[in-house]
């Protein structure tokens, strides 16, 4: 039997406007993230809703990334500001239930920064490897 | 362990032909996959239908038990299962379990009598797989009347088959209304309650009546001016089920589960529950 | 052990009933036993002078009622609020949730509640009576002796960190006015912190994994005034009425923590009728403790209308990533 | 009857884990008797009862009872269940042995939940007599003897002996192989009675069902009372899911991604939605919840069951509602011996 290399799971919460178009250079531009990072668009960053976080992990992935505007560009003036306090406070939860915090992460990634999109990736996907799977806020159920 | 039996495990069916009865109703037939009919029933008993991923609700099989190829559901458009099956297809599997619920006394209390079928809406469908089962089986009854309105003439279930089959039959007199005046329409036009006191029955009928509850309401009044008691009216309830077997605990009236005890209740019965329903 | 006395609040609500100022009376009912005590809705003078209650159980925090009772109860309602009730109280009013109109507020000093749980731990089963003062008095069908209990031994736990003796909403106040209290009450939440994250999961785990889902904790909540919740909505996706495995244990109460964080007054209702014990009050003071040292203090329901720390923002904010065991490197 | 000292009891659960999984009240973190599996090192709790009723053991709050594919528009049908070993639940008290009768009136009769029944008949119960009631018991309203709880075993303590004695076949034949010591029944007839003399100085011991049970309908269902004793009801459904007679569920799926679990899950109604469907709802406030949970158990249970009322009095209710609005307060307000 064949022994499969692990590869985690990583769901990227986009926003249409920055983080999106991020991608979609790093893309254009040829540049290598993990085949494994699953790009959900988002019309802004604080369109995430702290369940989406949590069901993501519930629907089998292993680390949940959001990426946004760099403060002050957000397109609709303050969404990203709110994301920031949320997911500060959500990923600090998550940290007080004892799930591991580099399994969440918010990076702020412009239209221009496709190369710095592409790093994140890497370097998260990388990070997430290293704790292998996730374990502690999996539903088994979706895991059969 | 297939031995166990689980009345809560159902069948897999396959809708096999989809007809659009009014703008918001559709009768699906539905046999089993390798094309037979899915169980017997009896008239005025139901099925519980579901799709995985949907979800399951209880409907009353609207064919007659006369028909022996398979089964038709009448189903309007209210919920997310009904929304579901709307747009379902021919080839659609679906599940299917069921016969639920106790059937009109066709062969006994019905038996010999004259029969007055009283519908409005969608409440025909409950009622055609009785109607259809004593034109069947005609020479078991007296004369049989039947009184089906609706809000307009597209919204008449089983349009088609009333016009072509019953209204044919000997001894069955079909009276049709609609709530307003619609250029096409010669019948009568008007509620099916005053109708029914328009038509003056004689008491000697036993009543089937289903309809919404303001037209049972209604009716029942009517009836009454006209001298039919409580206890020659028989009709059938629906309220929400998961399990059909009497066990989930929430459709009961009273002591009654509708889905066990019922759905069918003659109203002198009902008298005696609390008004829950 | 409570300072002011029943007949206090029973000749204050029949003289507002009697004068006309209200119509219904909002107040603790007696039970059956001694300590099981119901919140009931009082119209007759007769009835609030047999049956009205006040002594060292009635934990009960009336403030989530007047949402429901304002629309439902013709004329005005006397309500009775301890210290920590009138936090909830305005943040209710900071959220338009009721007609501050139709309500007459009446504070009443409190000495803390206590806690029978903690009682039967001492006294034992089959208490057959309890006599409350600043020592518990406790008889039971097994023995002649009475047990006398300190109150402050069995004070709730929520009472043991009492974070406010004074009354931020009255429209009259019963008895002596107290002072914000510096109080414990992170301490707890900072053990955890100090925990490692495997030890902390292991806490989470073992106490998540008790709960059955009966929705008490949302469905007392002050906070949680939602007309439909998200996890009764069948079309969210989450709705489920038993949690069926760790993850829908743990989601339920991240959820419900998150959706009250900077609306929880922090006034321990969820912890106090948790059936399973789970010390819900964590996870909140968890938040309000995050929400104090990165964004400054803040407590919700000190005053009508302000502008809680998730609804608001700074250019300046701790970035996600940098927080991390409460923000303290 | 059989014997074994309080200080063996340990080895005795030992004997009968080997051939069956044993469940046994322990105490958890706080201090409160849940069953909990018997390994070495788990020591039986001195609580009067668990938090929990043992209706778990039967009718788990959560059971997966089929799975589906779904292909295009095929559906797969996968049966899920796993055959059931054989268990024993010890230390159940009497009034929850009398709650597993109420459910399988429920589960057993035609057509018989075959879930229900696969446990039911390889679950072992070892009962045990109350020696130390609460204020909050009140089985003896509805007639059952706190001395003589039932089920396939039962278990006396008295002078620091267990005393045991088999009632079912099932009983007798696990009790056999136990090996205990025999002994007469001196010691328990001594403890009947202390029990019995304990019982009537309960303060719900002149608590009374009269008013109720079937046929009651039509006179207790339109009272004027229901309105206040529902009042502050918060619609949680703390009572329904610690109460061992509540049986209600709800069916609903689960999509995993790579199919559908259709599962059952304990309901309440008391919650909204409840009887909410496509065309309405037919108790839209919660006065009409209210009184549905406590007319089914006192007046449509029993009308349907030969006078079995579907409360058994554990008193779970009454410790743990979050606004103590309870059966007992429900019986005397409508029974008139308030």
């Amino acid at each position: 039997m064949q022994v499969k290399e692990y590869k985690p799971l990583i769901v990227a919460f986009c926003c249409n406007w920055c983080s999106y178009a991020g991608a979609d250079l790093a893309g254009n531009n040829r540049l290598n993230y993990p085949a494994e990072v699953k790009i959900i668009r988002v019309p802004c960053s604080c369109r995430v809703n702290p369940m989406f976080v949590l069901r993501a992990f519930q629907r089998g992935a292993d680390g949940v990334i959001l990426c946004g505007c760099h403060p002050g560009d957000c397109h609709y003036t303050s969404g990203n500001y709110y994301t920031r306090r949320r997911m500060a406070m959500l990923f600090s939860m998550l940290d007080y239930l004892g799930i591991e915090r580099e399994r969440t992460r918010v990076e702020w990634v412009s239209a221009a920064e496709g190369a710095k999109f592409a790093a994140t990736m890497n370097d998260f996907a990388e990070k997430v490897a290293a704790l292998g799977e996730n374990k502690r806020l999996e539903d088994l159920r979706c895991k059969k | 362990m297939n031995a166990r039996n689980e009345a809560l495990i159902p069948h897999i069916a396959v809708i096999t032909d989809v007809r659009l009865d009014t703008p918001d109703i559709k009768t699906f037939r539905v046999v089993t996959p390798d094309g037979k009919k899915a169980f017997d029933h009896r008239p005025g008993q139901c099925a519980m239908l579901s799709i995985p991923g949907v979800g399951e609700a209880m409907f009353s099989i609207t064919s007659s038990p006369t028909n022996t190829e398979y089964m038709e559901f009448s189903i309007k458009k209210c919920g997310c299962v009904t929304e579901w099956l709307h747009q379902a297809e021919v080839g659609q599997q679906i599940t299917i379990r069921g016969p639920y619920g106790n059937p009109f006394p066709v062969d006994t209390e019905f038996a010999g009598k004259n029969l007055l079928f009283i519908a409005g809406g969608v409440a025909l469908a409950p009622l055609r797989s009785v109607i259809n089962y004593v034109r069947h089986y005609k020479d078991r009854y007296g004369k049989i009347d039947i009184v089906y309105g609706a809000r307009s003439k597209e919204d008449l279930l089983q349009y088609k088959e009333i016009m072509e089959e019953w209204v044919n039959d000997e001894g069955v007199t079909v009276h049709l209304t609609i709530d307003r005046e619609q250029p096409e329409w010669d019948g009568h036009v008007g509620f099916v309650p005053n109708y029914v006191k328009e038509l003056g029955f004689d008491t000697d009928k036993t009543v089937i009546l289903c309809g919404p509850p303001i037209m049972i309401k209604f009716t029942l009044a009517g009836l009454t001016e006209l001298g039919f008691e409580k206890k020659q009216v028989y009709t059938t309830l629906e309220l929400k089920m998961k399990c059909a077997i009497g066990k989930c605990g929430r459709c009961n009236v009273g002591s009654k589960y509708v889905c066990k005890d019922g759905p069918v209740f003659r109203l002198d019965e009902l008298d005696e529950l609390p008004n829950e329903y | 052990m409570q300072k002011i006395t029943r007949d206090v609040l029973v000749e204050k609500a029949v003289s507002l009933l009697e004068n006309g100022t209200v119509a219904n009376v909002l107040g603790w009912r007696k039970g059956e036993f001694d300590y099981d005590i119901t919140p009931a809705v009082f119209t007759d003078k007769a009835d609030i002078e047999a049956n009205f209650v006040w002594n060292d159980f009635c934990g009960a925090n009336f403030s989530k009622y007047l949402v429901q009772k304002t629309r439902k109860l013709e004329g005005k309602i006397l309500v009775f609020l301890k210290p920590c009730d009138t936090y909830s109280f305005n943040q209710l009013l900071t959220e338009h949730r009721f007609d501050r109109e139709k309500v007459y507020a009446v504070g009443v000093s409190c000495e803390g509640m206590v806690d029978i749980d903690k009682i039967k731990a001492i006294a034992g089963d089959g208490i057959s009576k309890i006599v409350c003062g600043e020592m518990i008095e406790v008889s039971t069908v097994y023995s002649d002796e009475v047990i006398k209990i300190d109150a402050k031994d069995v004070l709730e736990g929520r009472c043991e960190s009492c974070k406010s003796k004074k009354h931020v909403a009255y429209d009259e106040l019963l008895g002596e006015e107290g002072d914000v209290i510096d109080s414990n009450r992170f301490d707890e939440v900072a053990k955890l912190e100090a925990m490692t994250p495997d030890e902390r999961f292991a806490f989470w785990q073992e106490q998540l994994s008790k709960c059955i889902r009966c929705n008490a904790c949302r469905d007392i909540c002050p906070a949680c005034t939602c007309e439909n919740c998200v996890f009764n909505n069948p079309n969210s996706g989450v709705e489920n009425k038993a949690a069926a495995n760790s993850f829908e244990e743990k989601m339920f109460h991240i959820i419900r923590a998150f959706h009250v964080a900077g609306r929880c007054t922090d006034c321990g209702e969820c912890s106090r009728v948790c059936p399973q014990n789970i010390p819900l009050h964590l996870l909140n003071r968890k938040f309000i403790k995050d929400m104090d040292s990165f964004y400054g203090e803040y407590q919700a329901g000190a005053e009508v209308g302000s502008r809680a720390p998730l609804v608001n923002y700074t250019t300046e904010d701790v970035e996600p990533c940098d927080v991390f065991e409460g923000g303290n490197e | 009857m059989f014997k074994c000292s309080m200080e063996s009891l340990n080895s005795v659960f030992a004997k009968i884990s080997a051939n069956a999984e044993l469940y046994i009240p322990a105490d958890n973190c706080d201090g409160k008797a849940v069953y909990t599996k018997w390994a070495e090192g788990v020591e039986l709790s001195n609580q009067l009862n668990t938090v929990k009723s043992p209706k778990d053991f039967f009718f788990p709050q959560v059971e997966d009872m089929m799975a589906f594919k779904v292909e295009g528009k095929n559906i797969e049908l996968i049966d899920i269940r796993k055959a059931q070993e054989d268990f024993v639940v010890f230390g159940v008290r009497a009034c929850d042995v009398k709650a597993f009768e109420v459910l399988d009136n429920v589960f057993l009769v035609d057509p018989v939940d075959s879930y229900y029944a696969e446990r039911r008949e390889h679950g072992i119960i070892i009962s045990v007599a109350c020696g130390r009631p609460s204020e909050t018991c009140f089985c003896q309203t509805f007639g059952i003897d706190a001395a003589n709880p039932g089920g396939d075993i039962t278990v006396w303590y008295a002078d620091g002996n267990a005393y045991w004695q088999s009632n079912t076949e099932k009983g007798e034949k696990l009790l056999a192989s136990l090996g205990l010591e025999s002994c007469d029944s001196a010691a328990v007839d001594a403890e009947k009675a202390k029990i019995a003399n304990i019982m009537k100085k309960l303060p719900l011991a002149e608590l009374k069902a009269d008013a109720f049970g079937g046929g009651k309908t039509m006179e207790l269902f339109n009272r004027p009372e229901w309105k206040a004793l529902s009042e502050s009801c918060l619609g949680c459904g703390t009572c329904t899911f610690v109460c061992p007679t509540c049986q209600c569920y709800d069916v609903k799926e689960f999509n995993t991604g790579k199919g559908v679990v259709r599962f059952r899950c304990w309901d309440s109604c008391m919650y909204s939605d409840f009887t909410k469907c496509a065309h309405g709802n037919p108790r839209l406030s919660q006065v009409e919840r209210f009184r549905q949970r406590f007319m089914h158990k006192l007046v449509y249970y029993p009308e349907n069951n030969n006078g079995l009322f579907g409360c058994v009095g554990c008193g779970r209710c009454l410790a743990k509602c979050p606004i103590s609005m309870n059966i007992v307060k429900v019986m005397k307000t409508l029974g008139g011996n308030a």
